[in-house]
């Protein structure tokens, strides 16, 4: 089995921001995302999900190390000071290196 | 007598107080305002066949200009006197210039338990009065910059989940007539008050939420989510009386502008200014106006209606 | 005068192709198709307990031939003049040969609203039409290979959500009676058709998001999922008129047999016959077929109902 | 005549045991119990208002030592002829001491179907009978130590989702009275036996899966399961003829003696006590004591107030 | 604390599946899994979770890396045809390795 | 883009922890965390999700290594013996490392 390694960018945000990220994923060469419902706590205190102005999603982007900065790097620009947000990286391995 | 509705929205907001473990699914929430915003739609449609449309449009006509006036008069006061930014000011304002359809829906119950009658296209100046605020506030907050996506806003704002329910409800109800919608009473007419009921327990869970915040935003916050309503409610009466509406009408119209809107607003807002702190808005909408409209303010908006006509007839 | 449902169903589809953000949340969908099945069996099994159950027997065994007859008529067609795969065939053709229970729903509101009268039973030739046509798409696909693991495939479809919501609705109707069944009517018969409002809602969203794989599969689905309902509904008004069915049985025979799954039949291909391509069928039995049939084929159906019975009197 | 309810809860188990795929969405069985739960505290709600509440202090006190009195008769069976460790038995007691609203539910659907009256102020000690078993259950595992958190138990007890919608529920009634809730009935009242239809069809999907912790913990845990609700439901009659409760109230009474908690007690034990295995108490409760006195206990509970009234009398 | 090495196996894929893939981890000797309910979008279009038949469901699976090798390449042959899914593996530090 | 290492930390546990486990992590200085809803399967059987006593959590927690570690030793030591629980840990790339 061939494996090759790729980025798994990880966002976590507020549920407003849905239809505006997904819109920045395709533009900024994504092949694909996976979004989960989420609550959660950070600097802008508590969004526990209990309705819909304090949801999160997750956000789970597998592409290549340059796509990942540059998606990171353009939401941290846009949405960061005034967004809920959270971002990171990790390293993973894929096995079809094609699809991302 | 206090009407059961008001009760539970007061059992909310003591089990969020004390930190209750009781929650409703936000699926429940979403049901409930569904419901809710359909029921509203209909009844209005259903009315609306009754009665040639041209009548309305002088109506309908004051009660945009009510809109955008209550958001220009609140935003120099919130920059000035309560030094918000030019943003969070602009925003809070547009909460306050649209309507809260919950807020609408006790107002119906409360005259509905009293059998006072009133004009039944007021779900139509519901749906007029959620706009324009809207488009005041990002004007105030962006001036009428290039930059401003209108065609994303305009999508934002007509195509939220609210207005497409209320509209579509009032399209309905007007195509299929009051014996069209017989079949579908029992859902959407008799549940109503019981599916409020279920709605005003989590606004009172949510409601209880925003104490945080507004400790933490201070004494302007609360004076203004008090006086912002008991001001536009004078406004409200003033030209629900002048357009001649009854009594009810002019009580609805007092408390449709005395309200804050806390669903098509804080979306809106969200995207479009983003950089105005939602907390604010919704610490006050939410966490003050919602409350005292609710607990207060509608049987004042009603005794200042009855005060108007009787004053304007003796 | 159109009933309202369908206005519902209207108004949904046009704010899923104005890409509204309006969404019902799953659990309200599963909530509403849940009381529907059970609600249609218990009709069903009410009126079962008061007939003699031998009587259905010639019934039930030429509704599975109808629903086995369908789908081998659907697969060449498919085949040959759609030039599809031989997996994508006949998974389409196992659609078009079962059922699809919303479509069900809004033939007897149809029906309802006119006060047209349709023998009691009907949903248990429902229940019968909705699988023999599972098994011919999976023996057209595989062939009767040894390979496929048949008891997986009879738990898939004998246990799937829908065949033991309608059959045990079947049951406990025939065992408690219309007497022991008062008490739970105000959920299971009053908002039947509200419940199906909200239903028909949220599938006007879910069709129009259809749209863009039909673009892509081009004019040869539109024309089967037209095509192909009209046909299976001559057969159905056919066999309804030999069967001896009243008129309005042979409309819901007519309407059972030109409507396509898309719940049970997409569910039990994509395990069974995984390489059929699920948007295909998808955007035919509901892209195409079940708007046409909410909108025009129902009334038609009827029409041709009408029309047997007087033309074999005559 | 079987109750259709009992037949949901029939279908769901055998759906369940037969590996179904059928499952209500969490959010609609939530959906269900907070109905319930607040229609329940609603009736009672409704007639505490007609009488006076020095009255009903007795009772109230009996039905508390009722409560610790069953856990602590439990414990010693559970612990040496059950053989479970000190937490575990304590666990299992305070489940039994405590009660199911939904088996209190279907014995007023029960009585309600047979027309038999009962007490009005049943859910007040439904609610009174909930507490005591819980803080029986954390002592018998703790011992009266220091490091009991009291303060939090206290809140994980009277602030849990139960506690707070059958009171919140009482007090609406009790403030709004019967005409005041008229507006609400359609949603509380009129669905109340559909929506615990729908309740009891996912209890049986729950009860079903308890089959195979049964068959790992044996034999005992099912004798105790029919044994302990029959030895309470005994001590309930007595005390409700003692008391000088009506037929239909001493019916009332013996089932909540037998009926075990499923949500508020497991809840507390997983925080206080965690060292107690949840899988037997449940096992225990959902997968025994809950069929059993649906199915055959509520009838027997019946009769055994008959028999005592008539007993005593005679 | 001791900690070891262990593979994490995310699966992304039709909620359909789930039966099936549930029955597929435990014959190849997975001994747990952690499932949450995703929408997303790739190869295969928008799947928005809308319906049953638009659902994603995202699946976890802590194990050793012969394992998850296994597992994925077991999938792979399986499902990469004919459903909408990925696959996608990195490594983890866990603390009691005996139970995974 | 100055990226830097922090550690996710991520627990999968019973559905009835969340109140007290989110205190802990609020005591152990972990500065924020991510909730999903979940369900599995592990040592202690099926946890469907079919209703509130049997439904996971999946919580992630970004912070630095010590921090990680303390709360994994924090939670093992707590709720190991008596909860479904399982714990484990990864490296990942932060972008605003000051958040963490
Ligand atoms: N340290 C953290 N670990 C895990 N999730 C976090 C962390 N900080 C923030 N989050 C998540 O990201 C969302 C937005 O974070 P913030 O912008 O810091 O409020 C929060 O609501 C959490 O769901
Ligand atoms: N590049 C990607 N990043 C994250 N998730 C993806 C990616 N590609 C696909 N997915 C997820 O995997 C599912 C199936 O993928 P596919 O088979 O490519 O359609 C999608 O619906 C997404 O939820
Ligand atoms: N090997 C594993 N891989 C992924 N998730 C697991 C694994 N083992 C356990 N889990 C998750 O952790 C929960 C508790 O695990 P346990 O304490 O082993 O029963 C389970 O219900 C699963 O959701
Ligand atoms: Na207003
Ligand atoms: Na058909
Ligand atoms: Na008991």
């Amino acid at each position: 089995m061939h494996s090759h390694t790729r980025t798994l960018l990880t966002i976590v945000t507020e549920a407003a921001l849905e239809g505006t990220l997904v819109r920045d994923l395709d533009r900024l060469h994504a092949h694909g995302y996976t979004i989960t419902d989420a609550r959660g706590k950070g600097n802008r205190g508590v969004r526990d999900a209990g309705w819909e102005a304090s949801a999160n999603i997750r956000v789970e982007v597998v592409c290549d190390a340059e796509t990942a900065e540059a998606i990171a790097a353009s939401l941290q620009e846009q949405y960061y000071d005034d967004y809920a947000m959270i971002l990171f990286m990790s390293d993973i391995t894929v096995l079809r290196p094609q699809k991302f | 007598m206090i009407d059961p509705v008001i009760l539970f929205f007061v059992l909310g907001a003591v089990a969020g107080l004390l930190r209750s473990e009781l929650r409703l699914p936000a699926a429940v929430y979403e049901f409930a305002s569904i419901v809710l915003l359909l029921s509203i739609g209909l009844k209005g449609g259903i009315e609306l066949a009754r009665q040639p449309f041209g009548n309305l449009l002088p109506q309908m006509l004051a009660v945009v200009a009510l809109g955008l006036a209550l958001s220009l008069i609140a935003f120099p006061v919130l920059r000035h006197l309560g030094r918000f930014t030019r943003a969070d000011a602009a925003s809070i304002a547009a909460h306050y210039g649209s309507v809260s359809v919950g807020t609408y829906a006790v107002a119906v119950a409360y005259l509905g338990s009293r059998q006072i009658a009133f004009e039944a296209h007021m779900p139509l100046l519901l749906v007029l009065l959620e706009v324009p605020a809207i488009l005041v506030g990002i004007v105030l907050a962006r001036g009428l910059s290039r930059e401003t996506r209108w065609g994303s806003v305009a999508h934002e704002v007509f195509l939220g989940k609210g207005i497409v329910l209320l509209l579509g409800g009032v399209f309905i109800g007007w195509a299929a007539g009051p014996d069209g919608l017989a079949s579908i009473e029992p859902l959407f007419f008799d549940l109503f008050k019981g599916i409020l009921a279920l709605f005003l327990l989590e606004m009172g869970l949510i409601t209880a939420k925003q104490a945080g915040s507004l400790r933490r935003h201070g004494p302007f916050l609360v004076a203004f989510g008090i006086g912002m309503p008991l001001f536009s409610a004078l406004v409200g009466t003033w030209l629900g009386w002048a357009l001649g509406l009854s009594i009810g009408g002019t009580a609805i119209l007092a408390t449709l502008a005395a309200s804050a809107s806390y669903i098509a607003v804080p979306a809106a807002m969200r995207i479009s200014v983003p950089e105005a702190n939602p907390t604010l808005s919704l610490a006050a909408a939410l966490g003050i106006t919602f409350p005292f409209n609710v607990l207060l303010g509608i049987p004042i908006y009603h005794a200042l209606s009855v005060w108007a006509h009787t004053f304007a007839r003796g």
